[in-house]
């Protein structure tokens, strides 16, 4: 169906993909896979005309064809769901979905009433109850996929490139999707389905193809493959799944919240957070299971003092009670967070590794007024080496790590500050198994020195493979606190909404 | 959950500034009873009439992210290209050649000027990829320059009747440069509303790779909106003309300014995707109502520089806090 | 239609082509204080030199009910419509200092005659160029105020009336410094390197003149060039005694302002026939005559 | 394999402007004999001194990713001040008291004045989170409206020997303005490079909310920012004043679009977070270079703009194409 041969692509100084050749068939589930940066996206913006300039040959349905647009790639047959969404924030779902492919009136005017009607048939078909009139800024993050699969869905296309489309949705979500895939694939239409999620590949796919180092490795028929094969594929050796040695000595207690409440922005009679309280022990690490919107991330926010004047709340560390009323005390008391979306509150993306490393830390860089870049380089280094963070040097722009690296990036930065608690946010969001592996491994060996963990995680494999107890939060409440022999279910039901 | 706040949102986006409009108008209408007659009505409409063409199209540069400091230089180049061609028509002593314009032809020249020098800025800004800033600066020193050497300095006069009705005539009771901004705005209201055009020039200023990706011809559209631009400042030069019976080789100076201050009272965010043409009317007037306003309170002259600043700050601190929802 | 014509006093408008310019603040000031002085309510209005914003102003004046206008054009065409619309709404117009081109629009026009002032300039300039051999050319520069504003080229046309006979006078460099102090500085201080051999500076206003004198000194040239300006400001008299610059045309803003204030005056009192054009001569002020306006050298 | 990349481009970055600078400086040497000769060189340099004070300051607020209109009237309030109480002192008839200023006071006086209208930018644009073109813009009005008020409209002339020292002396064979601007740019290159402040600075302009959230201060960094741009402005208001001996009222208009100009030829990218101090005294020095060449070459001040024009756009097209690398 879509062949791709000797593909080669260079970017200034890298290249990102290097004679690839493989091929895509229709009616099936061809599975990409590969580490981060082995080339998955830079193959899929090729495919679909995003990048027109590159070496080598796509056919098509047999012909060789070469999209000069993602305009063109459309027309002629293949939409995607890009990796990085690509919604425009400021206009609705509707507006979102048409763009570029407007329904119009006979007069030339835009045909709102047809655009509207469809959205809401897409979004039904999706399960995504929201008005299609609402603004994409107001969406969460994973209620933004959805839409970005609607728009791919809405025109008829021969090839469906999915590139991590299920990062950020919560698992009723997926299972949407993948019903969806299911009827596609019977219209024989070709799905070409990238993900770090192994389980969903052995669900979903029927084939694989392996990238590594933006070389085309293998690729065959997804029966009979195990996790151990298709990870030794990707990386090139073998890599061991952690589990956290389930220890449930006695915990000094190190961070307790007392009912903490946060209030909406706008309907201040409201509360977004109700009467939270928990506590996280010292060397423990706490997990926070919920579905989207369940108010997880506002819950770390606030702890992290990004709330101050919608807060009420008692917090104690160390059995010492703080305050906490922007993020600077809340490092100077010993947090740290890493935040659910990286590329915009993690990383200031234009400034480099090392800068970034040090941006929580300068104070303790500073002699005599100026900053020791001496200092400052060897920290890099040292957090560079620790965490195998794949740079080119510590001078390089972080924009231009790979998605692991960059979450390593965070890590090391709120590492340096040496934190007593270290919140977490979907820490390993769109990371490949490898790099997943290694910040679990990081986890761990920070609980076995001491630091508290808290770690908010949609996905239960994760949860359950390295959190010591696990809090459940639905609709801003804490509905329950259970340890990790917990079931699958008795989590979830915890975690689904009571009113709907 | 998410309901009220969505029905509500649009409408204090819709009307952000309408709130410091009142108070405003409340105000002066205290303290001067000259304020609420007919006549100074149309007076205020008529003198922001330039501003509301020439800010029209800023709010479209604007919401892709851009901007355009030429406004005022091109303004100034198509009056006078319409006044000298009227006045003088084009003469080719070598081919002995004479070619008369009549006001229609020489309207046309004065808007195709415009739309030419917009188009400029906006080929210079997608083929280069240059900041708007920069290559619209350097637009604003060139037309300029080239308005001088076109009216070697002199103003040009003397534009006849037909001509100057443009700027003061009366239609219907109301005057012409209000039908005519009027009529702009209903056109641009419609195109920004009501077709692919406006969609895409909100997707741009949004995202622009995002619009890039869904298959929106960001170099046409921009192309398209600095070319519009231009022809709206030809519009305000045309009037301006038309309404002195002059061309003047240093009208508009600093116009962008004030233009640039309606949209973005009006609510239009500087870095683009959010914002409307009826926001930027609203800030026009309010810019108006006060300039007005300060004149009929009888206002030092260089108190009102303070007093307008302080204004401006007031109203958009209003703006602010009566839509802050976060 | 005018409806504060019965109670209170009457209401007379000053609206001044710019107040960024001490020239014209001393005009708008006089002409206000002297309408307060015969009993007068004044109000100064600024066009801040454009003639949109004039336009503006002559409709609010209008509306709200002023019962004369003391006006400083901005451009003797662009405000002749302003004028016509006041006279239409039965509104005298007093012009100062610039004109507008138009017999009948204004009631009378109070006029400062910038080219017969700088051909007085020109002709003194002349004189006091060194005497050469013939055939030897004398370099000299002139700076021209803002080049779209129709006094510059008045200026200027005056001046060369009357330098352009000789021929062994020669522009070397014709520069426009936007009547603008800074800006005259820096571009002599360019021209002073292009051309170190120039005997002579013409400026179109005084402010210019001390900036190209500023220049000229750092330059160490105030012995070898000659540096003259337009207006009669305080500091270019100040200098013209302490032998620093050349001569000036002295335009008499106070006189202009006042007297047509009491023009104004006396319309309300009946009279009805001006002068079309009352000239106020420009008188110019030299290193030669100096010692006769010694009293203007210290500010009143 | 990417090591080559990353040695050269910060090479490229910082020097962006240069090949365009040579490539002017080269074409008026050509064109003029008297281009390049060491007197012109001082010219041009003190020259742009102003500008260059100015634009650093500008730089600052434009790598926050905000932007300064008010840095020309900024620049008059303070020379005024300073030139208004060296002159008059201050007079307080009701308590018969007269405290007079000496140059130094009178000098303090405006570098105060500077920087406090700077924070009261600062303050408006962080405390009600107001958009900095427009806090900025009605700055500019409100600062030259209380310059009109000070002055009354009048140069304050006659202001010494010592003061105007400043402005027209040398020092070791080098103007003092440049030696002033010359070290600001160094105390400023030091800060930007070698503390905390530059890096908070560089932080907020790439991505707000991860300065916030690393704990950043962002208002304080902010409104000392724009306090540093006041400042500046300020020194830039007593270099004009002390060269003129004469602080005009309506010194420094428009400088706002020289100094913008200069921050975004010399590379600084107005989406803020990207950029340099070096870069911005290259594009002074562009802009400096081009008003020295072109009085030198007696361009006719018709075809000046329009020349000015086109070689900002030709400079900021060979930066980009120079320096293009992705
Ligand atoms: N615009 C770009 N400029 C320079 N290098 C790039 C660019 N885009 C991608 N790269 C580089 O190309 C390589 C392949 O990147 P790509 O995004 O295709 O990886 P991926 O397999 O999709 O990874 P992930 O699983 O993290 O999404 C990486 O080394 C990346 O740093
Ligand atoms: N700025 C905001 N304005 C209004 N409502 C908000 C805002 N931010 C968050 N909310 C609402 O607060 C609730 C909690 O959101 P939060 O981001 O904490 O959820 P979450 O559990 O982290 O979900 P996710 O997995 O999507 O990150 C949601 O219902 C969301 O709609
Ligand atoms: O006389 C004044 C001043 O010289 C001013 O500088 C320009 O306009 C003239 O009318
Ligand atoms: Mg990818
Ligand atoms: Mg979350």
């Amino acid at each position: 169906m879509l062949i791709a041969e000797n593909i080669t692509k260079r970017f200034a100084g890298v290249t990102a993909l290097e004679n690839v050749c493989l091929e895509f068939q229709a009616g099936k589930v061809n599975a990409v896979i590969g580490e981060n940066g082995a080339g998955k996206s830079t193959l899929m913006k090729i495919l679909s005309g995003v990048y027109p300039d590159y070496e080598g040959r796509i056919l098509f349905k047999g012909q060789p064809v070469r999209f000069a647009s993602p305009r063109e790639a459309q027309d002629g047959g293949i939409a995607i769901i890009h990796q990085e969404l690509n919604l425009i924030p400021y206009l609705s779902i509707t507006e979102n979905i048409f763009l570029g492919r407007e329904l119009t009136t006979q007069w030339g005017m835009l045909d709102r009433k047809a655009m509207r009607l469809r959205t809401q048939q897409l979004l039904d078909r999706l399960k995504l109850t929201v008005s299609p009139e609402t603004l994409v800024a107001e969406l969460k993050v994973g209620q933004q996929q959805v839409v970005e699969i609607a728009k791919a869905l809405l025109i008829d296309s021969e090839v469906i490139i999915m590139d991590e489309p299920t990062s950020a949705i919560s698992e009723s979500e997926v299972e949407v999707l993948f019903s969806i895939i299911a009827d596609l694939k019977k219209a024989n239409k070709t799905i070409v389905y990238i993900s770090h999620k192994l389980d969903e590949l052995f669900k979903m796919a029927d084939r694989f193809v392996v990238l590594r180092d933006g070389k085309s490795i293998e690729s065959g028929d997804m029966r009979g493959m195990t996790h151990d094969d298709i990870i030794r594929k990707m990386v090139g050796r073998s890599v061991h799944a952690i589990r956290r040695k389930v220890g449930s000595e006695l915990v000094k207690p190190l961070l307790t919240v007392k009912n903490l409440c946060l209030k909406h922005p706008v309907r201040t009679q409201e509360n977004l957070l109700k009467n939270i309280s928990f506590q996280v022990g010292r060397g423990e690490i706490v997990g926070i299971f919920g579905l989207m919107g369940a108010g997880r991330t506002e819950l770390l926010e606030t702890l992290f003092g990004l709330h101050p004047k919608r807060t009420s709340s008692t917090i104690e560390l160390n059995g010492q009670k703080i305050k906490v009323n922007k993020p600077a005390d809340a490092i100077e008391a010993g947090l740290a967070l890493v935040p659910e979306d990286r590329k915009k509150d993690g990383l200031v993306l234009g400034l480099d590794v090392r800068t970034n490393i040090s941006l929580t830390n300068l104070r303790s860089l500073e002699q005599g007024g100026f900053l020791n870049k001496t200092k400052e380089t060897a920290l890099a280094k040292k957090y560079v080496a620790d965490l195998k963070i794949k740079t080119s040097s510590e001078k390089q722009t972080a924009r231009n790590l790979s998605g692991g690296n960059q979450q390593k990036i965070v890590l090391s930065k709120w590492l340096a500050t040496n934190p007593k608690l270290l919140m977490l946010d979907e820490p390993t969001r769109g990371i490949d198994v490898n790099a997943k592996n290694e910040i679990y491994k990081l986890i761990l060996q920070l609980a076995d020195e001491g630091m508290g963990i808290l770690v908010v995680s949609s996905e239960l494999p994760e949860i359950l493979a390295i959190s010591d107890r696990i809090l459940v939060m639905s609709e801003g409440c804490l509905t329950s606190e259970l340890s990790v022999d917990a079931s699958e279910d008795e989590i979830l039901k915890a975690a689904i909404p009571q009113t709907l | 959950m998410q309901i009220p706040l969505q029905t509500y949102r649009p409408v204090l986006l819709k009307f952000q500034s309408l709130i410091a409009l009142l108070i405003l108008c409340v105000a002066i209408g205290l303290l001067s009873d000259k304020f609420f007659t007919v006549a100074n009505g149309w007076n205020v409409l008529r003198q922001i009439s330039v501003n509301v063409c020439i800010s029209v199209g800023m709010t479209l540069v604007v919401l892709t992210a851009g901007i355009d400091l030429s406004v005022g230089s091109v303004l100034a180049l198509s009056g006078a290209i319409a006044a000298g061609l009227l006045r003088n028509g084009i003469e080719l002593p070598a081919n002995n050649l004479y070619i008369g314009f009549t006001v229609f032809g020489a309207i046309v020249a004065g808007l195709l000027t415009g739309s030419v020098l917009g188009g400029f800025n906006g080929w210079a800004i997608t083929r280069f990829n240059l900041p708007p800033f920069v290559a619209t600066l350097a637009m604003l020193t060139i037309a300029r320059g080239l308005t001088m050497l076109w009216t070697e300095g002199f103003p040009i006069t003397g534009l006849g009747d037909s001509f100057t009705f443009l700027g003061t005539g009366w239609f219907l009771g109301i005057p012409l440069p209000v039908w005519i901004s009027g009529g702009i705005v209903l056109v641009v209201v419609l195109l920004m509303d009501q077709t692919r055009f406006g969609r895409y020039v909100y997707a741009i200023g949004g995202s622009e790779s995002a619009a890039r990706l869904s298959g929106v011809n960001i170099n046409r559209i921009k192309m398209l909106v600095y070319t519009i631009a231009g022809g709206l400042a030809a519009v305000g030069g045309l009037l301006v003309t038309s309404r002195l019976d002059s061309a003047q080789p240093n009208a508009g100076t600093s116009y962008e300014l004030d233009s640039i201050a309606a949209v973005v009272i009006g609510g239009t965010s500087l870095s683009g995707g959010r914002g409307s043409i009826l926001g930027t009317v609203q800030g026009a007037v309010i810019i108006g109502v006060l300039n007005n306003g300060l004149v009929l309170l009888n206002v030092s002259p260089f108190w009102q520089q303070v007093v307008k600043g302080i204004v401006i700050l007031l109203a958009v601190i209003i703006d602010k806090s009566s839509s802050r929802n976060d | 239609q005018k409806s504060s014509g019965e109670q209170g006093p009457k209401k007379v408008a000053v609206i001044i082509s710019t107040l960024n310019n001490p020239w014209f603040v001393v005009l708008a000031e006089t002409a206000a204080a002297q309408a307060k002085s015969l009993g007068y309510e004044a109000k100064i209005f600024d066009s801040q030199n454009n003639t949109a914003l004039e336009t503006d102003h002559f409709e609010n004046a209008i509306v709200s009910g002023f019962d004369a206008i003391l006006f400083n054009p901005t451009d003797a065409d662009g405000s002749v419509v302003n004028v016509l619309k006041a006279k239409e709404a039965g509104i005298p117009v007093f012009c100062m200092d610039r004109e507008v081109n138009s017999a009948k629009a204004a009631t009378s026009q109070i006029l400062s005659d910038n080219y017969a002032g700088c051909v007085a300039i020109g002709k003194y300039f002349v004189q006091t160029m060194p005497k050469k051999a013939a055939g030897t050319t004398i370099n000299y520069v002139e700076i021209l105020g803002l080049v779209g504003d129709n006094n510059t080229w008045n200026r200027s046309k005056g001046f060369h009336s009357v330098v352009d006979l000789y021929p062994n006078l020669k522009m070397v460099a014709q520069q426009s410094a936007d009547f603008d102090r800074n800006k005259a500085l820096e571009v002599v201080e360019s021209i002073l390197q292009a051309h170190p051999e120039i005997e002579g500076i013409f400026c179109g206003n005084d402010a210019m003149a001390m900036g190209a004198y500023q220049a000229v000194m750092a330059a160490g040239k105030a012995k070898e060039i000659k540096v003259y300006g337009f207006d009669g400001a305080q500091d270019v008299i100040e200098s013209i005694s302490n032998g620093k610059i050349m001569a000036t045309g002295l335009q008499s803003p106070q006189t202009m302002a006042k007297t047509a204030a009491i023009y104004a005056d006396e319309f309300f009192k009946g009279k009805r026939d001006f002068p079309p054009k009352m000239p106020v001569a420009v008188e110019l002020v030299s290193q030669a005559n100096i010692t006769d306006y010694s009293a203007l050298t210290k500010r009143n």
